[in-house]
Parts: structure tokens; C-alpha cells; sequence
């Protein structure tokens, strides 16, 4: 069983499994449906994880590259499993098997929920691996189809609403992906990024690289959709905070940025041979670059200015993502590692938080942090996992947070990036503050307070074995990474090739120590102002913008606007 | 002469967002797909003619006229 | 004011677009000569169309009846909802009374004729143009005729929705089965099996194969959406 | 030809702008099939231009017309039907719970819920 087998073999497990969810559907005892839908789970989300030990060292010394059913170069599939792709599948498997324990107990138990859980997890794998542009389109829409469809799983009326922004908004940025694959195909003849990597030194006349250019742009465009960075991140929110809470946590946590990671493989692949059009790619990521900074900040501002909770966790995916698109589109290998490292530490502390704050408002029924209180009645798991969650979001010392930011921070040493990306951390630590008066408890000081009301909502401890056991194993994951976070680092530095690893040494001594506590006091400050009168008001301006539907795909033809004619006026 | 076909292509298209009874709209868009299956066909794409002419002229309007059935018929 | 909206957009994506699909470029021609050349000899097609659908490109195929898989689920778990869409006031004239006898008489006829046809596109794929997908979608309207051909009360005796969804299921394992084969004759994964045994059996049997999973696994699964949508008074 | 393209570019912008103007959601369904169609067609017009036959192998040698776009095309037909079908599913629980299909209204209600 060689390498290539073992690759595909986890691509088709999880379908595998979204099988036998299918004939668990058609069974009649429950326990025998319940029993099935297991094995089906433990087929397609921990065997592959299993797996990818058994990959591990092929994978660590070369990338492994070859065509699905050894098909030839010129018409067949190209998959290329490298280290970032094995890091992805780690980053995707361990947080949907999390998600899925979680749902166990909270989330739909209908064998339909499992199916496409389990073909949303096949498409992940898939887009991690795949080394072809139509298969890519194939990857994105198959990812798309099975978020929409569990998106509305909810069953409220705003989960239909904010599926269908999210449909219409990404099927259109797919048609004009597949005319960037028109533009690419017409001039080089291949699909797979081999061909085109090859065929694209050879081009010189100044219409073939204006038409490259701008099919490059339409097939970023299209992909930035899906990674939610400024201008295109409209859908988001609505659509992360009606998902059910399991869902909420894959969404934010994988599904962000396994395109954009896939879009980096073909980026990447691309410049590494000098053609015409290098250009063209410094001026992309120069723009990715941009736009991720503004991301981080403008999202954290949102997000201090929500009631509804999952909104205001919803945000944040969209700021925290802007931190990865910053670091990852520097291109260098270890800005790449960077990159990975808070992307996956993201999913963990999101996850958590998606995870324990959904517990939460289960039990209370209410969405809004400031009528919530007393939320440490729901149980002791779920009170200790959000504050882990919370601390390592801010970035606190043990926590994994703390050292996947200060990678990032130690990429942007002295550009302006930094200061953008330190006002939106402290941004972050307000949040995460106003989020945990949840769980001041309803004493004297909440019935003092003017938007005290009379129904405070008593909260029951939660049971539940597999919710709590979820928590327990992302909370874990978000301690242990922090510890071990050096070695980490290593790993992911090797495996994307370079030797230096991404986490700065210098990681736990006084000065990080005394940064971080005056950004804990900047935030306290910024809380504060948030609360005070004027504060309030401009919150509330922000929070009560309608989000309209034509303003969604306006800001998508601003972004595609200003990339096209960043192309042009060069040409 | 696809390029009258193409032409009738965007009038139908026209024709079938800016009505306002859904159902004309829902026959104009199937006329639209029966047109580029005849497209496909004289461009030699018999495999594509079969496609779009199943799917477009008839899973399409099935679904639409289900809509319409069961939501409102009439635009504004 | 969204109407200025959408005019400034056109323009951005004009400029854009424009540029890409307007100006005159020669179409690559290399595909098209390595395909003429050794298209039948790798997979036994000769629609090359069905040789690249099914034989170089077979992993796009699956996953496009993954998409297709899980739209058609997710649909229908929405339509079914959570037992709320008996809710929906069904006024009486919706109850099929309008199924006068022209609409038995012609779809009760026709539907043998449109399922003949669905076979014979679906298993004729590699030689002439159709295949797969094709058959499935034309299996599927074959499918709504017989429930439309039949008086009103006698449809659900034979087209239950149990034997579709075994149908389907049974169909997905065998794609899943067909994608796995090669390995146990120490080909690749999604590569021609037949290439391994030599010459004797024709290669193309695995086309076919595929070409008739698909068309059952499309075609049970349409035909579910279709049942389910015009019988919405009641389900099974 | 020149005018073949520009018709394919008209109609892609036309269901781009019908996209986000019109307010019916169900219009907005027929929108998106519009762009997935004009995509097709942009692949198939332009793939057809190499030769004059079609891409079934016969003994005599003439000049076929290039078989990927064709054969990509089949998979893109595919997804817009499941993006249309999912969308009607998704309009139809939409007018179950908020009796309308204008998108402002539908959205003014689920913000006040």
C-alpha cells in the first residue's frame, strides 16, 4: 500500500462514512441507526486521523505528487500532498471529530446532519490536497453545497436567510472563478498547476499576460469569498451565528482557511518559476496583504459593538482570519508556518468558545450578552472551557493564542502591520471581556445596573456526556499547545521547509511577559469606554446597520474592481 | 447563426427576470435552455445538447413551477 | 439606490471581464491531439467526451455526484422540514382534482418510451453522446411520468419512496465499490482495473459500470425530489 | 467572432445585475441559472472553434472539436441544478415563515424577531 493509495484512501474514507450514514437512514431501530452512525464517524473522521501518522514520514521528506489513477499528466488529475496539506488534514479532522462528539448530545442527531458533516470533512481533504483547478472549482463547490445545506439545519427563519446570502454570494464568485479557469485554460491548455506552471514561462506577448493577469485575479477573488477578508466577509456573521453550534465551530474553525491555503499552493507554485507575470502575483499578495490587516482591525470593532453573542464570536473569525491572510500572504515559508500555526490554534480556541457559549445559551435561551447572567450555573466544564478559550484568544502567556500571535507579530517586526494588528488584539481583549459578564453572577451589582430585567433566566447545570467530553478535549488542545508551542513550531517549519521556526524564541521572558500586560490594560480601558455613554451610542449605530443583500455583492464587485484594475493600469 | 441564437438567448433572459408573472418567466427560461441545447448541438457538443436540454428545459421548470405552486405567482 | 448600485458594479466587472472573454486568443490545441491520438487506447471510449467524463477525469465525477448527493438531501430535508410542512394550509383544489384523463392517458403512454430512452443513453455513453448523468436525469423525468400516468390514489402502491432510497444507497456503494476495485488488482485507485488483466476483456467495461452507478445514483435520487415535490400532500 | 463573446459577456452582467437588484427571491434564483448558463455557453462557444466535428472517435481523419470543455461543462451543468434546486428549498422554508418573498421585508422581520 504505497503512499498515493493511503492519500486517496483518507479523501474517500469520510465518504465512506457519509455512506453508511446513508443506510443508517433507512434502517428502523434507533439504536441499530444510533450504532451505525458511530461507525460511520469513527470510519471517516478518526481513522484518517490515524492515518496521517502512517503519512507522516513520507510526507516529511518530499512533497508526494501524482495523478489520480495514474491518468496522463496532460488530461489527468494532479493531487500533491505536501506538508501543508498534511497540516491541514490534522487542523480539519481533529476539529470535526471534536464538533461532531459536541453534537452528540446538542447538536440534530439526524443521520442526515451526520451524512453531511461527513461530506463537508471529504471536502476538506479534498481542497487540501487537490493540484487542479477544476477539481479545486469541484472541491469549493462540494464544500459550499454541504455548509449551505448545515447551515440551515437550525431550522430558524434567519438561518434560511443568511444560507441563502451565503449561496448566492458564493455560487456568483464561483461562476466568475470558472471564467478565470476559462482565461487560464484558453492560453496554457492544462488544468493541472504542473501544466500551468510549466506553459507560463513561455509566455510573452503583452495581451496573454494581461489576460493571465486578470483570470488570476477573478480565481482570487473568487476564493477570498470563501476566506472572508474585507471586502467579501458580509455573510459571514449572519451565517456563522444561526448555524447550529457544532456547525458555527467547523465553519469558523476550518472552513475559512483551507482555501486560502489551497489558493496558496497554486500562488505559490506559480511564482516559484521566474515568468512575465511575477508582477502580477506581488501586487495580489501585496493587496491580500492590505486587506488582511484592515480585516483584523475593522472586524474587532464590529464585534465590540454585538449584542447577539455568536454574532460577536462570528466577528472575531473574521479578525482572526485577517491575522493568518496578514502573515500568509508574506509567501515566505516560515511566514506560511506562521500562518498554519494561528490558523489551527484559532480553530481550537474558537471552537471551544463556539462550543461552551452555545452551552450556554441552550441552557439560558437568550442570545443577549447583557441579559445573560450567572452563566457558571450551566457547569464547571463549560465555565472552565470559556475561560480558556477567552485567554487564549487574548493572547495570554500559557495559552496557545499568546505564541501563534507572537509569530505573527514577529513576522511584521516594524512595519505598520504591527501596530494595526496590536490596536485589534487589544480590540480582542475588550471583547472577550464584555463577552464574559456573562457569567458575573446575578448579584446586587446586576440588579443596580439600568438594563436589569425582571426575568433573569435561571440557568440549570447542563448533563450531557459527550458535550462535556468536547470541551474537555479542546480545552486540552488549547493548554497543551501552548506549552509545547516551540515544538509545534518546529514541526510545522519543517514540514513547509524551512528551518526556522516560526515561534520566536525569546517566547516566555520579561518583556513579552510586560507587553502583554499592557495590552490587558489598554483593553480594560477600551472596555470601558464601550460601556460609558458615548461609547454605547456609537455601538449601537454600528450594531443596528442593515446588512442589505445588494451590499454584499457591491463589495464584492469593489474587490474585484480594484484588483482588475491594479492589473491593468500596469499594463 | 449563433449569434442570433446567443441574441435570442439574451432577450429571453431579459424577458424572464423583468416580468412580472413568474410563470411567463419560468416558460422564457426553459425557452432559453431548449435554444442553447440547439446551440450546443450545432457546435458539436451532442454530450453537452443532452445535458442541458434534461436539465434545463426539464428539471429546471419542473422545480420552478413547484415554487410557483407553492409560493406567490406574481412578483411586486 | 441600489440600482446605482448594481450600474457602478456592471461597470467594475466589465472592466474586468472584459479584457478576458473579449479578446482574441488561439485556443490550445495540445489537449485535443494527445486526445485523438491515444483517447481509445488508454480507456476503450470512443466518445471522447465519456472517455475524459469517466476515464482520465473520473475523481471530478465523484465529485460532482457528491454535490449532487448532498443538494438532493439537503433539499429534501428541507422540504420534508421538521414535520411543519403539513402545517401549510393545503387548500382543496391542490388535491390533484385537476389530473384530468388527458394527462393519464399521454403520460401513462409515454412513460415506457422515456424510460427506454434513459436506458439506452445511459448504457450507450462511451460509444455515442449521453452517458451517465444523462440517463439518470432522463430516468428521473421517466419516473415523474409513471407517478403522473397513474389515477391519482392507485401511484403509491408500486413507487414507494423505501425502494428508491435503497435504491439510491445501493447505488452509492456501488460507485464507492467500483472506485476501490482497482486496488485489490494492484492498480491505483480510480485506475482502469482492466488495464492490469491485459487484453482479453475490453477495457471499456468499466466505463460502462460507472456510466451505470451514476445513472441509477442520479436517477433514484431526482426522482425522490420529484415524488417529493408533487405529492406534498402526502408523504409516505 | 467579436459579437458571440460580447452577447456571453452582456449576459453574464445581465444576471450579475438581476442578482442584485430585484428584490423577489425567486427571481433572484432565476438570476443565478442565468450567470451558471452564460458560463456554459462562453466554454462551449469558444472550445467549439479548433475544429468541425464532434469529439466521437470514426475511422475517417477530420478535425475535432476540443473535448474538455465539453466534458467539464457536463460537471458545471450539474452544480448549477443542485445550486438552484438547494435555493428553492431554501426560498420555500423562507415563505413558510415569513409569507413573502421580498428580501428587504424578509429581512426587516428576521431583524426584529
Amino acid at each position: 500500500m504505497n503512499s498515493e493509495n493511503l492519500i486517496v484512501i483518507q479523501i474517500v474514507l469520510p465518504l465512506s462514512g457519509a455512506a453508511l450514514c446513508f443506510v443508517s437512514k433507512l434502517l428502523k431501530s434507533q439504536t441499530l441507526q444510533r450504532l451505525i452512525d458511530w461507525f460511520a464517524a469513527f470510519l471517516g473522521l478518526f481513522v484518517p486521523l490515524g492515518l496521517l501518522f502512517f503519512l507522516y514520514p513520507a510526507v516529511s521528506q518530499h512533497p508526494i505528487q501524482f495523478y489520480v489513477g495514474n491518468q496522463h499528466p496532460l488530461i489527468g488529475i494532479e493531487l500533491r500532498f505536501d506538508g501543508v496539506s498534511w497540516l491541514l488534514n490534522v487542523m480539519g479532522f481533529i476539529t470535526a471529530a471534536t464538533s461532531w462528539l459536541y453534537s452528540r448530545t446538542a447538536g440534530p442527531h439526524t443521520p442526515e446532519f451526520s451524512a453531511l458533516f461527513l461530506i463537508q470533512t471529504f471536502a476538506l481533504t479534498a481542497t487540501a490536497s487537490s493540484a487542479d483547478l477544476f477539481n479545486l472549482f469541484v472541491c469549493f463547490e462540494i464544500l459550499g453545497i454541504a455548509s449551505y445545506a448545515l447551515t440551515a439545519f437550525s431550522g430558524k427563519g434567519r438561518a434560511f436567510m443568511a444560507a441563502f446570502s451565503y449561496m448566492a454570494v458564493s455560487s456568483t464568485a464561483m461562476a466568475i472563478f470558472l471564467i478565470g479557469v476559462f482565461g487560464i485554460y484558453r492560453i496554457t491548455g492544462a488544468l493541472s498547476y504542473d501544466g500551468i506552471a510549466r506553459y507560463i514561462t513561455r509566455i510573452t506577448t503583452e495581451a496573454q499576460i494581461v489576460g493571465l493577469g486578470l483570470s488570476l485575479v477573478c480565481i482570487v477573488i473568487a476564493t477570498a469569498v470563501r476566506v472572508a477578508i474585507l471586502p467579501v466577509y458580509g455573510w459571514l456573521p449572519e451565517a456563522h451565528a444561526t448555524a447550529p453550534h457544532a456547525i458555527s465551530a467547523v465553519l469558523s474553525g476550518v472552513l475559512i482557511k483551507v482555501p486560502l491555503f489551497a489558493l496558496g499552493r497554486f500562488l505559490f507554485l506559480l511564482m516559484s518559476n521566474v515568468s512575465a507575470i511575477d508582477i502580477v502575483f506581488k501586487e495580489i499578495l501585496d493587496v491580500l496583504k492590505l486587506s488582511g490587516t484592515l480585516t483584523a482591525l475593522v472586524a474587532v470593532i464590529f464585534a465590540l459593538s454585538q449584542r447577539d453573542v455568536k454574532r460577536l464570536l462570528a466577528y472575531h473569525s473574521i479578525s482572526q482570519i485577517g491575522y493568518v491572510v496578514s502573515a500568509w500572504a508574506i509567501a515566505s515559508p516560515m511566514a506560511i508556518a506562521a500562518a498554519w500555526m494561528h490558523a489551527f490554534y484559532h480553530a481550537l480556541f474558537k471552537g471551544l468558545l463556539f462550543l461552551s457559549v452555545g452551552t450556554v445559551i441552550d441552557a439560558s435561551g437568550s442570545k443577549d450578552v447583557y441579559t445573560i447572567r450567572g452563566a457558571y450555573k450551566v457547569g464547571l466544564i463549560p465555565t472552565i472551557a470559556f475561560f480558556v478559550g477567552a485567554l487564549s484568544i487574548s493572547a495570554f502567556p500559557p495559552f496557545n493564542g499568546f505564541a501563534s500571535k507572537a509569530a505573527i507579530f514577529y513576522l511584521h517586526k516594524g512595519s505598520w502591520e504591527y501596530i494595526i494588528l496590536s490596536i485589534a488584539s487589544v480590540g480582542t481583549i475588550a471583547s472577550m471581556i464584555k463577552l464574559s459578564r456573562m457569567f458575573i453572577p446575578e448579584g446586587k451589582s446586576a440588579k443596580a445596573r439600568p438594563e436589569y430585567n425582571p426575568n433573569i433566566l435561571v440557568l440549570k447545570p447542563v448533563t450531557g456526556f459527550w458535550l462535556k467530553v468536547s470541551l474537555v478535549i479542546f480545552a486540552l488542545a488549547c493548554v497543551m499547545g501552548g506549552l509545547f508551542s516551540k515544538e509545534m513550531g518546529r514541526l510545522a517549519g519543517l514540514l513547509v521547509g524551512t528551518e526556522t521556526n516560526p515561534v520566536p524564541t525569546h517566547l516566555f521572558t520579561l518583556n513579552s511577559i510586560k507587553g502583554t500586560l499592557s495590552l490587558l490594560a489598554q483593553g480594560v480601558l477600551l472596555y470601558l469606554f464601550v460601556i460609558s455613554l458615548p461609547g454605547k451610542y456609537i455601538t449601537h449605530k454600528i450594531e443596528t446597520r442593515q446588512p442589505s443583500f445588494a451590499g454584499l455583492l457591491f463589495a464584492f464587485s469593489l474587490g474585484i474592481g480594484l484588483l482588475g484594475t491594479l492589473v491593468l493600469l500596469r499594463h | 447563426m449563433i449569434t442570433i441564437l446567443l441574441l435570442l438567448i439574451v432577450i429571453g433572459s431579459t424577458y424572464a427576470l423583468f416580468s412580472r408573472d413568474l410563470l411567463h418567466s419560468t416558460i422564457a427560461l426553459s425557452m432559453t435552455s431548449v435554444v442553447s441545447a440547439l446551440i450546443f448541438y450545432l457546435l458539436h457538443a451532442p454530450d453537452v445538447a443532452i445535458t442541458e436540454a434534461a436539465v434545463g428545459a426539464g428539471l429546471s421548470t419542473v422545480i420552478f413551477i413547484w415554487i410557483i405552486k407553492h409560493t406567490k405567482r406574481s412578483d411586486p | 439606490m441600489t440600482k446605482l448600485m448594481g450600474i457602478v458594479s456592471l461597470l467594475l466587472l466589465s472592466a474586468v471581464l472584459g479584457p478576458i472573454i473579449i479578446t482574441e486568443h488561439p485556443w490550445s490545441q495540445n489537449a485535443r491531439d494527445f486526445l485523438l491520438h491515444n483517447g481509445y487506447r488508454d480507456t476503450g471510449a470512443s466518445n471522447l467526451v465519456s472517455a475524459i467524463y469517466l476515464g482520465y477525469r473520473a475523481y471530478d465525477t465523484i465529485g460532482e455526484t457528491i454535490v449532487l448527493l448532498a443538494a438532493v438531501t439537503g433539499a429534501v430535508f428541507l422540504i420534508k422540514g421538521f414535520g411543519s410542512s403539513h402545517q401549510a394550509p393545503v387548500p382543496s383544489y391542490k388535491r390533484g382534482a385537476i389530473r384530468t384523463n388527458i394527462i393519464s392517458m399521454t403520460t401513462g403512454k409515454l412513460a415506457p418510451v422515456v424510460m427506454l430512452f434513459g436506458w439506452y443513453v445511459m448504457f450507450f455513453g462511451h460509444q455515442s453522446p449521453g452517458g451517465g448523468f444523462q440517463g439518470g436525469v432522463v430516468l428521473a423525468s421517466g419516473m415523474l411520468f409513471i407517478a403522473l400516468g397513474r389515477e391519482h390514489h392507485k401511484r403509491d402502491s408500486q413507487l414507494t419512496k423505501k425502494r428508491l432510497h435503497r435504491i439510491e444507497v445501493l447505488s452509492l456503494w456501488l460507485i464507492l465499490l467500483l472506485v476501490c476495485i482497482p486496488l485489490t488488482l494492484g492498480a491505483a485507485i480510480l485506475e482502469n482495473p482492466l488495464t492490469k488483466i491485459g487484453d482479453s476483456i475490453p477495457r471499456v467495461i468499466y466505463i460502462i459500470g460507472f456510466n451505470m452507478a451514476i445513472g441509477l445514483k442520479v436517477g433514484s435520487g431526482l426522482s425522490i425530489l420529484g415524488l417529493l415535490m408533487m405529492d406534498m400532500q402526502h408523504d409516505d | 467572432m467579436m459579437i458571440n463573446r460580447i452577447l456571453l459577456l452582456c449576459l453574464f452582467l445581465l444576471g450579475f445585475y438581476g442578482l442584485m437588484v430585484l428584490k423577489n427571491l425567486v427571481k433572484k434564483v432565476f438570476a443565478l441559472s442565468i450567470q451558471n448558463s452564460a458560463v456554459i455557453l462562453l466554454f462551449i462557444v469558444e472550445g467549439s472553434r479548433i475544429g468541425d466535428h464532434a469529439p466521437i472517435l470514426s475511422e475517417d481523419q477530420v478535425r475535432y472539436v476540443d473535448p474538455i470543455p465539453q466534458a467539464l461543462m457536463l460537471t458545471a451543468i450539474v452544480v448549477g441544478i443542485c445550486v438552484t434546486a438547494l435555493a428553492l428549498a431554501l426560498v420555500y422554508r423562507l415563505y413558510q415563515k415569513y409569507e413573502s418573498l421580498n428580501v428587504e421585508e424578509i429581512q426587516r422581520k428576521a431583524n426584529n424577531e
